[in-house]
């Protein structure tokens, strides 16, 4: 397999599975919590019946609202572009294109949390702003661990950070970087709103986040964000598998392999997450995401002194 | 005419106490318009051989200072019918002590000044004219702001300028006889002025205690 | 020579004024004497004139200075003066016009008598013919502030008196040098008896402090300043003060002269300080706008002693500072004086939102703001920021920080007094559609306007030698 | 530089046409004329500085303390000058439309000293010796009073023009002390020679950089100096706030970079506390806006966020010379002043939509607006522009500078000396864009989406084509950097490497401008990505039917418009977060909650500070009780003191 191919390769395989992280996200938490539960393909079925079913729009909206699933989309993939999933090399990568990768993310949300205003719902308005409120502090977390990896690693890119260099450096600095890939994972459950932040399978909406926001989307619409958001969720995955298990120096078949297996036991993690513990109160939830933070900075501090 | 300037200056002296003394504004004036006489004389006194000039000098001392200006002062009481009493804001016998304690501090300053240039008339008496100048000049300040009247504190400037006045009296002949007569000139119209004042503020608020003037003021 | 003919001109006008019986002579009198003033003083630019009465009067630098300031003040005085005598009913024209040309007299005596004593009559003469231009209203408040300044700058004046006999007396008789007159006791300065000579300038400290209404003995200034009319204000605090500072200055160089240095600069540093701090504290919160400026003139008295006594470049800056602050001064009473004849007061209070009112007034108003605060391109920045540098090479840096500081305090009292005058809610009683301000009463502040502005960004040739050289005299140097 | 000279000359003659026609619609056309051509050809020549890297100069003779008078031009203040001679030119335009919506005041005087300002602060940029330039500072100053006093006749206004006269003339002040202290040694007080004597560590050189934080950090308007800018900011006319927000405040900026050049690199302690106050004035600035409910006033604050942003950029730089890094040092002054640029751009641009809004719906209560997107779509085009520009999205020109200022810090995080902590800066600065997320989705969510939340906004049309242009043009230019990045960043660290006067390795410089190259690329992937999603969003779209209905209200059928979110509890959550810090008071009601910010330095510290000195002066004034012989004792008083120093250093 060409080496040039292994990183293109990798981002189709990672679109493909990204629905099926959800799934057995769900499915292992429908196990432990003595359930059969839905099957790991669910949502590749919700997404196929959402692509046909008919649209209902809002009176009141106008563009942001239409133009939600399509910059979500586009920024969310743009953003996978940037990272490392084969574990060596991303597609696309510059100094500093870490920074690129958090805001085009940024984007992504900064769309979304619109077209939830543009709804004038007062529920919508109440996820916004929990989203926002959460977003900002996990940034902050998120970039305690970038800044980590790039002292450690003296890359300025995200695919340098997690790419060869890092697994030279688990030899050396081992207890900070798995500091900062354990903070690393807690901040994964806050930016995809996950349990114990927020609960996707919860129905009522006083206590929701990023469901709630969507709440008026519908059709393919509904879909294309739920598929951007379980690429959020896969791509941040392939990220947490590469920084906690770097395999840069594996043949590219290896690698790719690699990459599948991160996916799923994230999706695995995930899951023990949600059936282990509740969801937190709305209040308790900064504290959270500082724990997450605090992980990560205690590493980052470790590498620098 | 030496051996008759101890005198002269010790009869200053007296009429200090004498104005630091009385109860009675007409006497305050009194004594003062025989302070000017005294210095009149002083000063063609204290100069040999007598000269043109000191004798001018002496009589335009007198002119002023013993005649001119107390009349004046005394036709401003009388049209601003002033009440007779100084009206000080420390005792008689308080303002005499002070006094008192003001001529030792003259003398002792004197003292300590540096000898005068030989020649001159100030120090060749016993260097009575410096502390008796201090003397008068202090008086002058002690009056100024221990009466109330507003005449009365026209007559502590003149004190004050009488004591400067004297130790202008050890550099006679150094200053020019036409500097004198202006200094001469400008007290006058000085002392003028404050009279016509003085008659203008009994006529606005009908008594001359300067206490009532306390309307121009911060909060 | 023009010095004799200067001294001359301005008492043959005030005694010619005094015999007119008419206004309006008088009024030309008043006008063909100050033309006639300036003139003769532009001339004196051209070059060094001789002296008069073997010596007793000539124009040096630092005089130069001083007299162009009097003389230039006079003129605006005197063009706002044909505005005011209409507006205001001509009460006194007679005592008003004279004692006006008699304090020109006064002020051009203390500015070309090289001999002490003679300046020392020129200082009391200013005195006693500003009374009764004080004293114009003829009211209990006039009278009251007129009572104060006449007593208290009787007793400075008396101080002076005796400093000047002092330094007679620590002149030696046997040297050749002329008793009392400047440049002798300057050039033999070293043969003065230091004791006599501290004590002298103790006295004269005092003396010519109290005429400049340096903090504590200023006391007579704002309510002098508040009751007299506005321009008789201009005059005191534009040319009066410049003329005690010119005696001070006289005085001070002599000490220096003498190195009597270490003697002298605390003692006027001290000065200097404490003016500031009295003049802030008092500006903070005050509600008159006319005593307002005149603390701003001891504020300003208390800048001049303090570049005095830091030397070097501030002594320069002082220099500098007499012209930009006698120029401002004038300019922002004559203003307010449009601002009193408006209203007829002098309370913040009454004075608030002219702008509509008095256009012209309050845009001047707000331009005098700014160079009374020594902010750029107004002349005050150039002399305040020459002190401030002085300060700084002279190693005074913690009175650098302290003027500092005090200025920046002052600036909230005066910005907030006069923006609110300027732009503040309008008040009853002021007629709200802009009337002509008249040509008479705005003309000679706005030309006073202009020269604080140009000296702030250009400074003609022969001034800065003038000035270089008083500075010399002062034992500064030009930065 | 005649170019510049007749630029200016002609900004001058705009300003002397308004007084001279006294307004009117003529006066406004040949006003808008001047001024854009004298912008032009100041830009062209400021331009050409910045390609070339030439410097101009010229000297003024001058009999003034400290000699000649020296001008100038060189790639630093290039860039300045084409921030201020652009939004300059622009809000001249805008404000000729915005006045006209009131009758009230006589719009003309505001506009010729509107063209002043601008040439002031031409020449603020262009100084090289002290006269000049605290000339040009003041005439800056005093003019930006002038415009924020347009509307004197709100107490608003005058209060806030007090407050901001007060702070920048202590400003002054300070720059007093700080040009004595660099003239202390020589007559000539030109920049270059103000330079020699300071460049090696001394006394001197340190209260010249303490003073230069205080004289240029009040006009910056960095936490805790920024208190006079909200007020300022609000009571002024939009075109004003944009000139005051995009250009004012840089000269603080400009000023430090200015002296940093003069005195050489400057110590560790003083990047270190550059830094540190660009952090907090990031973090307080984003968080303060947060809790405002007025437009302008949450602008003003995003402003002191954005200066700390672009203090990090020169802390870094001032860090990196000073440890010896000048390549990074280039880069980090070069973000700051590419920050500055990008800055002065989408601020002004959304004052111009505030403003537009305000004129609209004669409100700037965020609680009182919403659902204007539809009655104003160019405004709120712009308008969205603008947000996801300052917020640092790509692919907009904010992102560009803080991804500079970001690959600064990361980079300074691999140096081996302690250089290496400022690496903690890019959480901070990743903080900060979070809670500029936060606020300017409230605000585009509250004002422009949603609907209205009061009459005032449905009386909102668009406005006319005086407001609308400017407010295109510079929308478009932020999207052009955003897209094509390299040029920009090009000549801003051209300007940067001639503030750190070590010359640049031109390796490092190609590797930056490479990495620029890159970023464009990824601007072009991501734009590309758009299209195709869209593409494909279409074709789904087009497959399934389609209808229009309510907003789902979760089982409630009754939905009004007040009940959509208020900007206050969108705020709450993240300002619940910071505490005390957030400077906001809160009422939470059963059926209300509102809160309302107040300003932790103003109204905390300096206010209470004040009333203190007041007390004490009133203290004071029982000296002056009016009674003449109290006076005659201070004066025998005063006397007998001196005599008693005359008794005590008589001796010696």
């Amino acid at each position: 397999m060409p080496e040039r191919a292994t990183p293109v390769l990798a981002l189709i395989l990672t679109l493909l599975l990204a629905p099926l992280v959800p799934g057995v996200a769900a499915r292992t938490r429908a196990v432990l919590t003595g359930r059969r539960g839905s099957p790991i393909w669910q949502l590749y079925a919700d997404l196929w019946k959402l692509f046909r079913r008919g649209i209902v729009y809002a009176r009141v909206t106008t563009i942001p609202f239409r133009l939600v699933p399509v910059v979500a989309l586009a920024a969310i993939v743009a953003a996978s572009l940037l990272v490392p999933l084969d574990g060596r090399t991303s597609v696309f990568a510059f100094p500093g294109d870490v920074v690129a990768f958090v805001y085009t993310l940024a984007l992504a949300r900064f769309v979304l949390v619109l077209g939830a205003l543009d709804t004038g719902s007062s529920f919508e308005g109440m996820g916004a702003s929990r989203e926002v409120t959460f977003a900002a502090l996990v940034e902050f977390a998120l970039f305690l661990c970038f800044a980590a990896l790039s002292v450690v690693t003296h890359q300025l890119s995200l695919s340098g950070m997690a790419g060869v260099t890092l697994a030279d450096r688990w030899m050396t600095a081992a207890p900070a970087l798995s500091l900062v890939a354990a903070g690393l994972f807690i901040l994964l459950l806050a930016e995809c709103s996950r349990s114990p932040v927020d609960d996707p399978t919860t129905h009522l909406e006083l206590t929701m986040i990023h469901e709630v926001m969507i709440l008026d989307h519908s059709g393919p619409d509904l879909g294309v964000i739920l598929y951007a958001s379980a690429v959020r969720l896969s791509v941040l995955a392939a990220l947490l598998g590469r920084i906690a298990w770097p395999v840069a120096k594996l043949a590219p078949a290896l690698r790719l392999a690699a990459l599948v297996a991160a996916l799923v036991l994230v999706g695995v993690l995930v899951g023990i997450v949600e059936a282990s513990m509740a969801r937190l109160k709305l209040a308790k939830v900064p504290l959270y995401i500082a724990g997450g933070a605090a992980l990560s900075a205690f590493g980052l501090v470790l590498l620098l002194r | 005419m030496r051996p008759l300037i101890e005198p002269i200056l010790l009869a200053v002296a007296l009429t200090n106490f004498a104005v630091l003394g009385t109860s009675r504004m007409t006497a305050c004036v009194r004594m003062l318009a025989m302070q000017g006489a005294l210095l009149g004389v002083l000063s063609i006194a204290v100069e040999r051989p007598l000269s043109v000039h000191s004798i001018a000098l002496g009589a335009g001392t007198v002119a002023v200072k013993a005649l001119g200006l107390p009349w004046f002062l005394r036709w401003a009481m009388r049209e601003a019918a002033v009440r007779r009493e100084v009206e000080p804001v420390i005792g008689y016998m308080a303002s005499l002590l002070l006094g008192a304690l003001v001529v030792g501090v003259s003398f002792a300053v004197a003292s300590r000044l540096p000898g005068m240039v030989p020649g001159q008339g100030g120090s060749a008496p016993g260097g009575l004219l410096v502390p008796i100048a201090l003397a008068t000049l202090l008086s002058g300040l002690l009056v100024l702001i221990t009466r109330s009247k507003a005449i009365t504190q026209v007559v502590g400037y003149l004190m004050l300028e009488n004591g400067i006045y004297l130790f202008g009296l050890t550099l006679v002949g150094r200053i020019s006889f036409l500097v004198e007569i202006g200094v001469l000139l400008d007290v006058f119209v000085a002392v003028f002025i404050m009279g016509i004042v003085v008659f203008h503020i009994n006529r606005e608020f009908d008594s001359i205690s300067a206490e009532n003037l306390v309307e121009l003021r911060e909060a | 020579m023009l010095a004799l003919l200067l001294l001359l001109l301005s008492a043959g006008g005030a005694a010619l004024a005094f015999a007119l019986t008419k206004p309006g002579p008088r009024l030309l009198v008043l006008g063909v004497v100050s033309v006639a003033h300036l003139s003769i003083v532009g001339v004196l630019w051209r070059g060094p004139s001789a002296s008069a009465l073997n010596g007793w009067l000539a124009v040096d630098s630092l005089g130069l200075v001083i007299l162009t300031l009097v003389s230039v003040l006079f003129a605006a005085v005197v063009t706002y003066a044909v505005g005011f005598l209409r507006e205001e009913s001509p009460r006194g024209g007679r005592w008003f016009a004279g004692c006006l040309l008699g304090f020109l007299a006064a002020t051009t005596l203390v500015c070309v008598s090289q001999h002490l004593a003679l300046l020392w009559v020129g200082m009391e003469t200013t005195t006693l013919t500003i009374a009764p231009l004080v004293y114009h209203r003829h009211d209990r408040r006039s009278l009251e502030a007129v009572w104060k300044y006449l007593m208290l700058s009787s007793l400075g004046i008396a101080f002076a008196l005796l400093a000047v006999f002092l330094v007679a007396t620590a002149q030696p008789v046997s040297s050749g040098s002329r008793p009392l007159m400047f440049h002798d006791l300057l050039t033999n300065a070293r043969q003065l008896d230091r004791q006599w000579l501290r004590a002298a300038y103790v006295f004269a400290l005092t003396g010519f402090g109290t005429k400049m209404g340096l903090a504590p003995l200023h006391s007579w200034k704002p309510d002098t300043y508040g009751e007299a009319p506005s321009l008789v204000s201009a005059l005191m605090s534009g040319a009066l003060t410049s003329c005690a500072f010119l005696g001070l200055a006289r005085f001070t160089a002599i000490v220096f002269a003498a190195g009597l240095d270490d003697f002298a600069r605390p003692l006027l540093i001290a000065f200097g300080l404490v003016s500031l701090v009295v003049a802030t504290a008092f500006i903070i919160g005050q509600s008159d706008l006319k005593r307002l400026l005149a603390y701003s003139s001891v504020e300003h008295m208390g800048l001049l002693v303090l570049g005095l006594g830091i030397g070097g470049a501030g002594a320069f800056g002082s220099i500098l500072h007499v012209l930009n602050n006698g120029v401002a001064k004038g300019m922002l009473f004559l203003t307010t004086g449009n601002m009193v004849l408006a209203t007829g007061s002098s309370a913040a209070a009454d004075l608030r939102g002219l702008l509509r009112a008095r256009p012209v007034s309050a845009a001047l108003l707000l331009v005098g703001l700014f160079a009374v605060t020594g902010s750029p391109p107004f002349g005050l920045f150039v002399s305040e920021f020459a002190i401030v540098s002085g300060a700084v090479r002279e190693h005074h840096v913690w009175v650098a920080v302290a003027l500092l500081t005090l200025l920046s305090v002052i600036f909230v009292g005066i910005g907030g007094m006069l923006l609110g005058v300027v732009f503040g809610a309008r008040t009853a009683g002021v007629d709200e559609n802009p009337e002509r301000e008249s040509a008479w009463l705005v003309a000679g502040p706005l030309a006073l306007a202009a020269i604080v502005l140009v000296l702030g960004v250009y400074i003609p040739g022969p001034l800065r030698l003038t000035l270089a050289d008083a500075a010399r005299l002062l034992g500064g140097s030009a930065p | 530089m005649t170019l510049l000279w007749i630029g200016l000359g002609s900004l001058v003659l705009a300003a002397a046409v308004q007084l001279a026609l006294r307004g009117g619609g003529r006066a406004d056309r040949l006003f808008a004329i001047l001024v854009l051509a004298g912008a032009a050809l100041g830009i062209a020549t400021a331009i050409g500085v910045l390609r070339d890297g030439t410097t101009l100069t010229a000297t003024i003779p001058s009999m003034l303390p400290g000699g000649n008078w020296a001008l100038g031009l060189d790639p630093l203040s290039a860039a300045f000058l084409i921030a201020i001679l652009g939004v300059g030119a622009l809000s001249a335009t805008y404000g000729i439309g915005y006045m006209r919506y009131d009758e009230e005041i006589a719009p003309w005087p505001s506009h010729a000293f509107f063209a002043l300002e601008v040439a002031a602060l031409s020449l603020v940029v262009c100084a090289r010796s002290v006269m000049p330039f605290m000339g040009a500072w003041e005439l800056m100053a005093i003019g930006s009073l002038l415009l924020i006093l347009t509307e004197y006749r709100h107490a608003e206004a005058r209060r806030a023009g007090f407050i901001y006269i007060v702070a920048t003339h202590v400003g002054t002040l300070a720059l007093f002390a700080l040009f004595a202290t660099l003239a202390r040694n020589t007559g000539d007080w030109t920049f270059g020679a103000l330079a020699q004597g300071t460049r090696e560590p001394s006394a001197a050189r340190t209260a010249v950089l303490a003073l230069a934080l205080l004289g240029f950090g009040v006009k910056a308007g960095f936490v805790p100096l920024h208190f006079w800018l909200p007020p300022a900011h609000a009571a002024a006319p939009s075109h004003v706030s944009a000139l005051m927000s995009g250009v004012v405040i840089k000269i603080g900026i400009y000023g430090l970079l200015r002296v940093v050049w003069l005195v050489g690199a400057p110590p560790p302690w003083w990047g270190w506390t550059v830094f540190a106050i660009g952090t907090f004035s990031a973090i307080f600035g984003v968080l303060w806006a947060l809790a405002q409910h007025d437009v302008k006033r949450l602008l003003a604050y995003h402003s002191v966020e954005n200066i700390g942003i672009i203090l990090m950029g020169l802390g870094l730089g001032a860090l990196a010379s000073a440890y010896g890094h000048p390549a990074l040092a280039a880069i980090g002054y070069g973000a700051a002043v590419l920050h500055t640029m990008n800055h002065a751009l989408f601020k002004s641009l959304l004052f111009f939509c505030a403003g537009a809004v305000y004129r609209e719906a004669r409100t700037r209560d965020l609680e009182l607006l919403g659902g204007l997107a539809r009655r104003m779509p160019v405004i709120w085009l712009a308008f969205a522009i603008g947000a996801a520009a300052i917020v640092g999205l790509p692919p907009f020109n904010g992102f560009v500078s803080e991804w500079l200022v970001y690959r600064g810090l990361l980079q300074a995080g691999q140096s081996a000396d302690t250089l290496r902590l400022a690496v903690l800066g890019t959480p901070a600065l990743a903080l900060v864009g979070g809670l500029a997320l936060a606020c300017f989705a409230k605000v585009a969510g509250v004002v422009f989406l949603g609907t209205s939340r009061s009459p005032r906004a449905d009386q909102a049309r668009e406005p006319s084509a005086l407001l609308r242009l400017p407010a295109i043009v510079i929308a478009s230019v932020c999207v052009a950097i955003g897209v094509a990045p390299p040029f920009v960043i090009g000549v801003m660290l051209r300007a940067g490497g001639f503030v750190e006067s070590v010359a640049v390795d031109p390796g490092s410089a190609a590797d930056v401008s490479r990495s620029a190259w890159q970023v464009a690329a990824f601007a072009l992937v991501l734009l590309v990505a758009i299209g195709v999603a869209a593409f494909l969003m279409h074709r789904l779209r087009v497959r399934v039917s389609r209808r229009v209905s309510d907003t789902w209200g979760c089982g409630y059928a009754a939905a009004t418009p007040r009940m959509q979110y208020t900007a206050s509890s969108f705020a709450a959550p993240l300002l619940d977060v910071f505490g005390a810090a957030s400077g906001v008071r809160t009422h939470r009601g059963p059926t209300v909650f509102h809160s309302e910010p107040f300003d932790l330095a103003l109204d905390r510290a300096i206010a209470p500070a004040w009333a203190s000195v007041r007390r004490v002066a009133m203290r004071l004034r029982r000296l002056q009780q009016g009674r003449l012989r109290t006076y005659l004792v201070y004066a025998v008083a005063t006397l007998t003191v001196l005599l008693g120093y005359l008794v005590v250093r008589g001796g010696a």
